[in-house]
């Protein structure tokens, strides 16, 4: 139901035809079965935004097809929702209400919206928070509303943009943890983009790294550690090696 | 008219209601209640007004009226335009711009004729008379409303009196609320009454050095739309009974009148006493007869306006003295005065039998004004009544 | 504000220690010294143009005692009030401006030449369209209000974080229901910034709404006073609407606070 | 601004088509359509009130060509441009109000009481300090000029980033310098918006300004045209003021754009 | 010269005698001898940034003393400059005109300015983007620019608060390296705050460890590790796990 296929898609910024066209992506294929979880590692610039936007249904690809459970993704919708880095949150609703915003939206009657909202927010661990505004909240914690509002609307792919990104260390490390125990508990198919090689390796079962643009396929690596995985394992810094010089390869640029 | 004797204040009785028919057109047309345009800053000249909105004159002879002050004379033209008011008055300036846009009015009468304008310099000025000003450099700055009958007079007094505009003098634009301060930097204002007055007696900053009467006959209007004559004559005609009978009961009660304009929001600052002299100046000095609106003889003192007007490009059409007595329709008057029994006169009362000036021709002989007459002119004289009639309980003769 | 570190200078020093009002007790004992004193001796005549704070402080205890301030303050907010309610329909012009680009490119250059037609400029084309009396007056506010209020809900659209639409259109969101749970939340504050600047500015054009036909408000009390030289009733006119217009920035601001808890520019 | 589909509706379909002035040209096409068929039939003589465009064009052309509306419109702009040149004493006041917290506790309560003032409640008191002539004129545009600068520059060095300020501190900067070189360049773009919308009040000021002691100027034009009914004259002047406003707010943005090139709101 | 020595330090916002009152810090100590590297770790909210602003002339001790070179800290100036994690370059100033800016207030002639901004841009490496503005610039390169201003002025001591947090995981570790090499071309007393054990090891010869708020010094961590350092060596994984110990000891919340 949630398997997602990304087939031969390209994106091209700009008229193809003109001189300032940007070739994003270029013949990106990709199969992730229901219920996996996958990370996209790249370079900045190399399309990894560009992609998680056409599978969330915000920009069509130039050439290629998306689809989702073998239905095309035309549109934005609750089916393949995304989290932001920037965590989105609606500041004029409380927590409770951010959660139940797409419930709304899926016109849910109000008791079942009520009960989903209890569910997500004892998942992500917010209990006694509900009436509070995101201003009011820690950075985590606003990362949990946002993750508890996508879950909320029981979505077959999720998609994430560095979700840990505007975290300090301590926070990511346990942000990161929490996340793959609400995916065990709760599978989906995720689709989750990040800069850091380590975050990659201890979240995912499958890293794709893509080349710098126009982005492509380099390589994919199937991670087959036991979760919670340890950082100082022989195997774990040997897949962090191989992932650095998959990546710090083409890295001759200094910025 | 005849048979029911006269109000205290000589209005025969009893009263002629308007018809049916004229309530309706009045109702269809929107134009119900009757509204009437004034202008509040001034005082003696809008007694009348005043008068009229508060006593049921109007009402007696079955008109629902609304009275609406207007703070300058450019509101009225702009309501009367938008046929939002349909009985205005005002000075012959603005009138002539509602002539010249072809706007259809007809004056009905003539309210403060020789409504006092003069030159006034600050009390310690060394300015003694207008012919001063010669010479002066820099060029002495006199405060004048721009386009209005202050600048018509001042420039007429100057061109009389052999000052240029621009070297000997410059006019700059002032409203009259700006006048009084006396500002800094003229050498003189030209305010028109009441202004004058509280310039140079209430706030006893100024003095005059020189006044209107000899450059032009003023006169402000009391107009209604056409439409009104030419569909429901008979309310052109309780309009103009009305102010006759405001004008005589203004005569018979000067102070009550005078604490009726001290109830109006727009003159409630001004002195008590300025208000009584100046309901005594501009209603009661002159023959009641002075609101005849004798149309050559106003025709043809306006016609120096328009040309005056057209010359600084400030009307589109030369407007000749024929165009102005058109504007006037002394038909009501007449019958009002017939009513009353008082004879038409042939010329307005402060043109005295042997006078010798000729219209244009300055500076005008002296002839009875605010300014010279001491004592009300007597009323009424032999010839002026064609039946007999009485005012405050006196009965005159013809 | 980055204050500097105040122990530096010993005028700022001395500043420091000021009573909060002292400037503003200053000015008036200034202005109390040259109308009553000075003004005087050089020109009595121009005493009259600028009353001394005791007497414009007479006049005011006498215009309050008789209720005149009063009738005339009620009237000018009962103008203003209407004014604003038509004015408010600069909100949703102003959402369909700053949402659909196709209505802005129409309308913009419309509004782009009105709005900066003084108020003043429209009373001949206001007396013909909404004749003499209320309307009127209530129509020159109401240009006053509408312009900053349509500009400002235009720009807080514009404004509107892309990112909070998308997450509602991800969260399965219809382009109605986007329009009114984010777009139109996200840009009240600037919204009602525009409010706040458009009351500031109808309450300015107070005095040359009631210019005509008007006999009634503060602006008419003014115009009025000009015409007999009572300039301790103008003063007395100008403060009080100084003053009001303070209050009501005020209140709009407290009410802000209360309404729009989360809003970004109150938690500073 | 976050544009919608453009697919979704047929009638956003038909707006995307419309060419871009579409509106305003059907705006004059009604106006005319209403000023020379539908008023003269309900009463012939509205007209006079709302000239058809073609009239007003006739007399904008006349005008023009007589050389009237340049003479007019030059008036208005120099006495602009004194009055800003004096505005200008807001930026160093706002500067110091903004940065120093004394001063400005103690200047705030009277900037707030002034502020609210129309300018056009300023005419009595100015013709008794500046008397009649240029200066009094000048000084109404200067009022409405001054206080949008001076709350805009005092809101600018407010919200100076405090680190920028740190930074300077921390590479040895002392106060003067602090002041000129970081506080003043980064409240700058600030400061332009306020000059902007100053520019923007002073030039609707015009009309109040004009009112007394002017004998030329787009503001007396148009008083003087009302007071002999030539509504044609007016609707030119002010379309002259709108149009006028608007080219002197674009030449501004343009001006801004060129000098601060550095500035956020310039990089979107 | 640069020797900084900070004693028995204890910051207090709040009247102290209120209930309000928030220990920052209390009693800390520490000497750092000239030119060393010193990292400061430790959980948000402990102090790090106060104790930074203390020794930048920011604010200063409630008890205690901070003093450099033998002479006690009373104002920011150029001896003790600091560099921010926001970069704070003066956005209506070009690269070097940023750079400049403090050999401006040293009143230095043009001539040496000019020759100092030469310097210190090729020893940054931004050579060719002298006429830029901040604006223009990548964040490792504005970054950069941050340095080079910083260093320009000759500080005895070098404070930095976070200043790679604001950069991708790439840039990141790109910067940590040239921050390595300039300051072993050009060596000052530095103190950098940072949330990265990684970061902290990488760079430092002294690493301080501070504890919950109140802050006080937990640990004092010296590096012995030859620079560069290979994160795949033994002794920096052993490092690793003693410093993240040290931290995690006492981390039970969870945001
Ligand atoms: N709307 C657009 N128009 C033109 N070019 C674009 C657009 N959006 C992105 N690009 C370009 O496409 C390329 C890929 O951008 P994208 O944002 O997907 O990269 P990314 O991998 O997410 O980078 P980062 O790691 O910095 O977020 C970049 O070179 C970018 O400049
Ligand atoms: N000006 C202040 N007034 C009151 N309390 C303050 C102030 N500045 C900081 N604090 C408090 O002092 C403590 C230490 O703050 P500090 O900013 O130094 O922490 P930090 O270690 O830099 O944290 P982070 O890692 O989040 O930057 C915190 O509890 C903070 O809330
Ligand atoms: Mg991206
Ligand atoms: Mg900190």
């Amino acid at each position: 139901m949630g398997r997602l296929s990304i087939e031969n898609v390209s994106k091209i910024y700009g008229d193809p035809a003109s001189e300032g066209a940007v070739v994003a992506l270029r013949d990106v294929s990709l199969d992730i079965p229901d219920h996996a979880f996958c990370a996209i590692l790249g370079h900045s610039g190399c399309g990894k935004t560009t992609l998680l936007n056409m599978v969330a249904g915000f920009e069509r690809p130039t050439f290629g097809e998306v689809s989702i459970g073998g239905e095309p993704v035309s549109r934005p919708g609750w089916r393949n929702t995304m989290i932001f880095q920037e965590y989105a949150l609606f500041p004029w609703m409380n927590v409770a209400e951010n959660i139940e915003f797409g419930l709304e939206m899926k016109k849910l009657p109000q008791q079942e919206r009520e009960e989903a909202r209890r569910t997500y927010v004892d998942l992500v661990g917010l209990q006694g928070f509900e009436t509070k505004y995101p201003r009011q909240l820690s950075g985590g914690m606003r990362q949990r509303v946002a993750i508890a509002r996508a879950l909320a609307v029981c979505p077959e792919v999720l998609l994430m943009d560095e979700p840990f990104a505007a975290l300090d260390a301590q926070t990511r490390g346990a942000m990161q943890d929490e996340l793959v125990r609400i995916w065990r508990r709760e599978p989906k198919t995720v689709m989750l983009v990040t800069h850091s090689i380590d975050e990659a390796i201890k979240l995912a079962d499958k890293v794709v790294v893509l080349s710098r643009r126009p982005g492509r396929v380099k390589d994919v690596v199937e991670i087959g550690l036991e979760r919670p995985r340890d950082e100082d394992h022989a195997d774990y810094i040997a897949l962090r090696r191989r992932l650095r010089e998959l990546i710090y390869d083409d890295f001759d640029e200094r910025s | 008219a005849q048979g029911g004797g006269f109000t205290q204040w000589g209005w025969p009785q009893p009263y002629e209601k308007v018809s049916q028919k004229s309530v309706d057109w009045l109702k269809e047309k929107g134009w119900w209640p009757l509204t009437f345009g004034w202008q509040g800053p001034f005082s003696g000249q809008n007694t009348i007004n005043v008068v009229l909105s508060k006593t049921d004159m109007l009402q007696k002879r079955g008109l629902e009226t609304k009275f609406q002050a207007f703070a300058s004379g450019p509101d009225v033209n702009e309501a009367v335009a938008s046929g939002r008011v349909q009985v205005g008055n005002g000075g012959n300036f603005p009138f002539t711009s509602l002539i010249d846009r072809g706007l259809p009015v007809k004056a009905l009468a003539v309210v403060a004729p020789n409504l006092k304008h003069s030159t006034v310099a600050p009390k310690d000025s060394p300015l003694k008379s207008l012919a001063d000003l010669k010479g002066s450099n820099p060029p002495a700055v006199i405060g004048i409303v721009t386009g209005s009958s202050s600048e018509f007079y001042f420039t007429q007094a100057a061109e009389t009196v052999g000052l240029k505009i621009g070297t000997d003098v410059v006019l700059k634009n002032m409203p009259p609320s700006e006048q009084i301060t006396l500002p800094r930097g003229v050498a003189a204002v030209a305010p028109w009454e009441p202004t004058v007055t509280i310039i140079t007696e209430e706030r006893k900053a100024g003095k005059e050095i020189d006044t209107i009467f000899p450059y032009n006959f003023y006169e402000g209007r009391f107009y209604v739309r056409q439409e009104i004559i030419d569909e429901a004559p008979d309310v052109a005609q309780a309009i103009s009974d009305a102010f006759m009978e405001a004008s005589l009961w203004i005569r018979l009660k000067p102070d009550e009148a005078a604490d009726m304009l001290a109830a109006e929001p727009l003159l409630k600052n001004y002195g008590r006493d300025l208000l009584v002299k100046q309901v005594r100046t501009y209603n009661n000095l002159y023959k009641p007869t002075y609101s005849f609106p004798h149309a050559k003889f106003w025709g043809e003192e306006d016609a120096r306006i328009a040309k005056w007007l057209k010359d600084r490009n400030r009307i589109r059409r030369p407007l000749t003295a024929e165009d102005y007595a058109n504007s006037f329709d002394d038909r009501f008057m007449r019958k009002t005065y017939e009513k009353l029994g008082w004879t038409i006169p042939k010329a307005p009362p402060f043109i005295p039998a042997d006078w010798k000036g000729e219209i244009g021709k300055l500076p005008y002989p002296p002839y009875p004004n605010a300014e010279t007459l001491k004592e009300p002119q007597i009323w009424p004289e032999a010839g002026d009544l064609t039946r007999a009639w009485s005012f405050d309980g006196k009965s005159f003769a013809p | 504000m980055t204050a500097p570190d105040p122990a530096r200078h010993w005028l700022l020093r001395a500043l420091f220690r000021l009573p909060n009002l002292a400037a503003l007790v200053g000015l008036i004992l200034l202005w109390e010294f040259v109308a009553s004193v000075w003004l005087p001796r050089s020109d009595p005549y121009l005493a009259t143009l600028m009353p001394p704070p005791t007497q414009v402080f007479t006049t005011a205890v006498e215009l309050i005692r008789s209720g005149e301030l009063g009738f005339h303050l009620l009237a000018s907010l009962k103008r203003e009030a209407v004014a604003f309610l038509f004015a408010l329909a600069a909100v949703p012009l102003g959402l369909l401006m700053g949402w659909f680009r196709p209505i802005h490119a129409q309308l913009d250059p419309i509004v782009e030449v009105l709005r900066p037609i003084p108020p003043l400029a429209w009373i001949p084309l206001s007396i013909l369209w909404f004749g003499i009396g209320d309307a009127q007056n209530q129509f020159i506010i109401f240009l006053g209000m509408f312009f900053p209020i349509l500009i400002n809900t235009i720009d807080g659209v514009a404004k509107v974080e892309p990112v909070l639409v998308r997450a509602a259109r991800s969260l399965g969101a219809g382009e109605w229901k986007v329009i009114k749970r984010v777009v139109l939340k996200a840009a009240l504050p600037q919204i009602v910034t525009g409010v706040r600047v458009g009351l500031g500015v109808g309450w300015m054009a107070l005095v040359a709404a009631e210019l005509v036909g008007a006999s009634s408000g503060l602006g008419f009390m003014i115009n009025d006073a000009r015409s007999v030289l009572r300039t301790d009733i103008i003063v007395v006119g100008m403060i009080t609407i100084g003053f009001v217009g303070l209050v009501i920035d005020m209140l709009l601001r407290f009410a802000t606070r209360k309404l729009l808890p989360w809003s970004v520019s109150n938690a500073k």
